[in-house]
């Protein structure tokens, strides 16, 4: 679905990602961690088709990427909500850009489960940082997109909504699964969700290992065999 | 009058040479005392803003008479061959004059030399000042023109960073109200220039093509003058009925003062008379000041006086 | 309260005016005292309001031809670099040129009515409004437009589900300082070719020098003004709410 | 490239005025022709010159001083709610007397020379400045602010290292339109009492019925403005380089 | 060192925080979870009389909290850095404020240590959002406050960044220690810094529970002892 072929990219002066070749299947599940600062959030900008690598070419879905697509979804690290909007207005902001009918059932529904219901009417600045992130959760999960692009989706998120929303991620996933590419900071995420776990080098940003997570789903935090793969993928990280 | 009769009446856009003072009152007394409801015309009077501004008006259509100065008229239309003709003069001397305070250092025209006077760039009283100066025996040189908007002008004379000001006779009854009290003295260009015309009543050959209204319209507008000059009091109220704001006592003293000028004691003529003797007199006069080129106007170029009142 | 303080300036400002005029002994040609000035306006009152009624209804209907004719203007502007590149100086141009020299032309061309004096409000009003609007379309949050790539938005959405929203705020310092020049142009307006407004009262007492007429029309100017800059400042709260000029910081 | 478009632009509006001319056979002394004009600047070249230096003068100092006297005030505005309402509602007054009304007393009370010029300059310039300086300050991010609190820091470091920093990108809306408002500003300053500048030869040229020369001058007046409104641009292109407008997005 | 009483607090129509009765001694490490929304950061700007409480008191140092004291730091959940400011210039921010003797040499100390090396000369916006919370985080090291107040510091930054700038934490607080109040998403992250870690209840929050962590310094992540403590403090989350 997803092709990388030795894609790098610049920024004035910073070299922040080099020659990345990178396949995601048609429902594969890949995660991306790495240190901070290395070019995770790039790569994903680079396959959303909101920059343009310095060298080497993506496509999706067989075409080249050169601008964004309406297939791929997007949810940015900072929730980057429109201040004017209320909570439901934000959510729905994608439906409307596409032109696509009502959507108001599945934006309450999709609240509710975030846990954000009740606060439809409230505008962003009303909300805590970790709400506001749900609500740009919900927002990319009310597009039904073929590719699915997630910057550390769950990062504001105490370990209970966290874990709640994990494992409706993998619900969604095994009911209609997707290529999805997910940047996270928390190994265990990683490992419970991924199929595939991409582990990049600090600056520039190469890729340092593929781990292949060959578990059964449905997976639980705490099962003891995803522990030996997050063991091992800590220890790549150290010496990534 | 009833709604037939108002159909009958022509519609005329009329100008006034400059806000509507004493000195344009006759408009409005032609108006309210039905000269021109008589003529079946149906008059709009608008304030005017400057000869200029008039004749740009009139020529572009935007009314079809208006009140110039006969000079400025003169000189704009040597510069462009505007479609605008002088139909009437309405003072038959220059009401351009020098206004001082009484007790400042001005009194006579020999005191002139050496003093500022504020005036607008390009007015009839500073084009004319050289021929004013010659016949008083002063030299223009020595008299320095401090360029200021006309409606400054009162106050700076008042503020006394001028010594004196281009203004109209008129204008005297005017300064001394506004300075409350204080006695103005007025330098008329007319004393020592008598030929020189005061206001004209311009309109456009388009409209004087369109024959009888045209002459209907001058014989009301100018019925209202000489009206206005007989009763001076009865001119005041009218223009305050037209224009509130204006200050009763001061337009009928304007209107006092300007009788002479309309009708000079020993002019024997028409009100609003124009005769091209006169004018072919001003335009060498003009020449003389260096106002115009030499061969640039002749009399018939600017005054149409076939529709001149006889 | 609320109302106490400006009240409470204004009285400040009278009271400097007044004591000026005594000390200096000013000639109320030049500065009429502020009695000159409210005893000029009673003289007139009904007569003043009339006029101050015309050059409102001038001002206001320039203002909004001017909203409705700036805003888009601001939109092709930056909407397009090619538009901005050619037209922008030229409207940079236009709106150097001094309103009173063209008041002249501008009511050669269209008559002594309403249409020359809203025009001139137009003229004066329309440039603050485009660059205000302008820049503030410009300054939408990078995050923001980046999303409304990712979307895939035409940028008619991105014009208008975006950066006109975020621009909203700037567009109301636009309309701020264009009201007040409106009442401006509406004056000029009314300086050439015009039988009625305070403009129309201020050119005849300025004639005639009657200073405290002017002064008192000034005032009512004044008034109107302030009058209309709070209605925009109440507009903007009521539409604006989310923006951080509003919240209590 | 760059230089093209405005050039074309430039040339688009030249040639509709220029057909315009001589398709409805406008008279030269209602609208003179191109030709006209340029030909009445070739009569004076150096004497337009050097009245425009005159004006350009008059503009920058007065603009200097209202950037001077303009940032302050708004400061003291968006400082203390009492200031605001004390005094807001004073200044948008002062703004909406129309300055063409005033210019006569201020001639008076500062003379014909410079004086007067440069105050009608900081008259028209000041408010756009006030007003979205202050608009500037007060949109800061809350959490900028918030951020400043928890540094307990004073209300000085809270405008100088905070606001005022936060507000340039406004602050430069203000200026670029006071900028073109003070030429204007300054030739109506020479209407009233002057014998050099654009706005003389206007006057000037006005009452001599030289349409083509008034019309010369307000070219100049035009190119002028444009002129100091792209030597702004830059200098915010320089100073503010972190502002989201130069951002590409 | 810190002390509430009662303390609740709420925005309009939003009861946030409900009956809060604290006390932190003065070198004592207290650690704040609790799920997302339920008033952790609306506690910590109380705290640092950022908001005034609807009921209740606080104090600190013995002293009712009106206002903010400058013997207090606070690390925002947001980065909050001045777009305008390179990244030196932001961290130098509060030195400047406090009019305090050049602090350069530490700051640069600072970057350095938080990987920010390099990037002194930078402006925000050229920086991953990880980099820019460690900005956010030297900027609030470089006061030497009695109180600090961090509002989840460390969300936004990789497994391996983490752990270090936890045990560099750990380190500054044995060597010189202080009052710290420590907002946190990451179970593991409490257990590792905290004397006493504090559950507070969803909205409108409460305190569920306060657990004593009674194990000896230093600890490392990975500790079997730390283990036990985090699955009790999940399961109080679970419940609350
Ligand atoms: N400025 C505000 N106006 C109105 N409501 C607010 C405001 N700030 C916070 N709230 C509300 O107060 C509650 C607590 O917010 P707070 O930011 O303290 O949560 P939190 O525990 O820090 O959450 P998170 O873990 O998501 O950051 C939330 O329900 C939020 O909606
Ligand atoms: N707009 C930009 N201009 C200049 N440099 C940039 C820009 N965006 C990112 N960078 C640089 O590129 C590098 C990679 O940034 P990126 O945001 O991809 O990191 P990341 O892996 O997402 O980090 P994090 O986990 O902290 O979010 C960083 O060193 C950053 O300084
Ligand atoms: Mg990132
Ligand atoms: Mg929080």
């Amino acid at each position: 679905m997803i092709t990388l072929n030795g894609v790098s990219h610049s920024f004035d002066g910073v070299h922040a990602l080099d020659g990345i070749d990178l396949e995601v299947g048609e429902h594969e599940f890949v995660a991306v961690i790495g240190r901070s600062g290395c070019g995770k959030s790039t790569l994903l900008r680079l396959v959303a088709g909101l920059l343009t690598p310095s060298a080497g070419g993506i496509s999706v879905a067989g075409e080249r990427v050169v601008r964004p697509r309406r297939d791929v979804s997007v949810m940015f690290q900072r929730p980057a909500l429109l201040p004017w909007r209320t909570v439901l207005a934000n959510v729905l902001l994608p439906v409307e850009v596409f032109g696509l009918a009502d959507h108001r059932d599945r934006a309450h529904e999709l609240l509710e489960l975030t846990g954000l219901g009740g606060f439809e009417k409230r505008r962003p600045h009303e909300l805590s940082g970790g709400m506001q992130q749900r609500v740009s959760l919900c927002r990319s999960l009310i597009q039904s997109p073929r590719v699915m692009l997630m910057d550390e989706p769950f990062s504001a998120l105490d370990a209970i909504t966290r874990t709640e929303l994990c494992e409706e991620l993998q619900r969604v996933q095994l009911a209609r699964p997707r290529a999805v590419v997910f940047v996270t900071h928390s190994i265990d995420e990683a490992v419970l969700l991924a199929d595939r776990i991409v582990v990049l080098s600090p600056r520039p940003g190469r890729i340092r290992s593929v781990v292949d997570v060959g578990l059964p789903r449905p997976r639980a935090l705490g099962q003891v065999e995803l522990d030996a793969v997050s063991r091992e993928l800590r220890g790549l990280l150290v010496t990534a | 009058s009833s709604p037939a009769e108002v159909q009958l009446l022509q519609k005329i856009n009329y100008l006034t040479s400059f806000g509507t003072f004493g000195r344009d009152a006759y408009a409005y007394v032609a108006k309210e005392k039905g000269f021109f409801d008589r003529a079946g015309l149906d008059v709009t009077i608008t304030p005017g803003t400057g000869s200029v501004d008039v004749l740009k008006l009139v020529s572009a259509g935007r009314a079809d008479f208006g009140v110039a100065d006969f000079t400025a008229t003169a000189i704009t239309t040597a510069k462009e061959k505007l479609p605008v003709t002088v139909v009437a003069a309405v003072q038959q001397r220059s009401l351009a004059a020098i206004v001082a305070l009484e007790g400042g250092a001005i009194s006579k025209p020999a005191d002139l030399e050496g003093k500022r006077i504020g005036d607008q760039p390009g007015s009839t009283n500073q084009v004319m000042f050289p021929v004013y100066a010659k016949a008083a025996g002063i030299d223009p040189a020595k008299v320095q023109f401090v360029p200021s908007a006309p409606p400054a002008l009162p106050q700076l004379l008042a503020a006394g960073q001028v010594d004196g000001i281009g203004q109209f006779v008129v204008g005297k009854p005017l300064i001394e109200a506004a300075t409350q009290g204080k006695k103005a003295v007025v330098l008329p260009y007319g004393d020592l220039v008598p030929d020189l015309y005061g206001n004209a009543l311009v309109t456009s050959k388009e409209v004087l093509g369109r024959g009888e209204t045209a002459t209907k319209f001058i014989g009301a507008l100018l019925q209202g003058l000489e009206y206005s000059i007989e009763h001076p009091d009865e001119v005041a109220p009218i223009l305050k009925k037209y224009q509130p704001t204006q200050d009763a006592a001061v337009a009928s003293a304007e209107v006092g003062l300007m009788a002479p000028y309309v009708r000079p004691s020993g002019y024997s003529g028409p009100v609003g008379g124009i005769t091209e003797d006169r004018v072919a007199k001003v335009v060498r006069t003009l020449v003389e000041a260096g106002a115009i080129t030499e061969g640039s106007l002749q009399p018939n170029d600017f005054v149409s006086f076939g529709s001149s009142p006889k | 309260m609320k109302a106490v303080l400006p009240v409470l300036g204004l009285l400040a400002i009278v009271g400097i005016w007044w004591l000026a005029t005594i000390v200096f002994e000013i000639q109320p040609l030049l500065v009429p005292s502020p009695a000159d000035v409210v005893e000029s306006f009673l003289e007139l009152p009904g007569y003043l309001l009339e006029q101050a009624l015309v050059t409102v209804w001038e001002a206001v209907s320039g203002f909004g031809l001017s909203v409705v004719a700036g805003v888009p203007l601001a939109l092709l502007i930056v909407w397009s670099r090619v538009l901005e590149r050619m037209f922008y100086p030229l409207l940079v141009a236009l709106n150097a040129v001094p309103k009173v020299a063209i008041a002249p032309i501008v009511v050669v061309w269209f008559g002594f009515g309403l249409t020359s004096k809203v025009l001139m409000v137009v003229l004066v009003c329309v440039f603050p409004i485009v660059i205000s609007t302008a820049s503030g379309m410009r300054s939408t949050p990078a995050e923001l437009v980046e999303l409304f790539r990712s979307l895939d938005a035409t940028r008619t959405h991105e014009f208008f589900k975006l950066r006109l929203w975020h621009a909203l705020p700037q567009v109301f310092v636009g309309l701020k300082v264009s009201i007040t020049l409106a009442v401006i142009g509406a004056v000029i307006g009314e300086f050439v070719g015009a039988d009625a407004g305070l403009g129309y009262v201020i050119l005849q007492s300025g004639a005639s020098a009657d200073t405290s007429l002017a002064f008192a029309a000034m005032a009512l100017l004044a008034v109107i003004s302030v009058a209309l800059f709070y209605a925009l400042t109440w507009t903007e709260r009521k539409l604006v709410p989310w923006s951080e000029e509003h919240r209590v910081v």
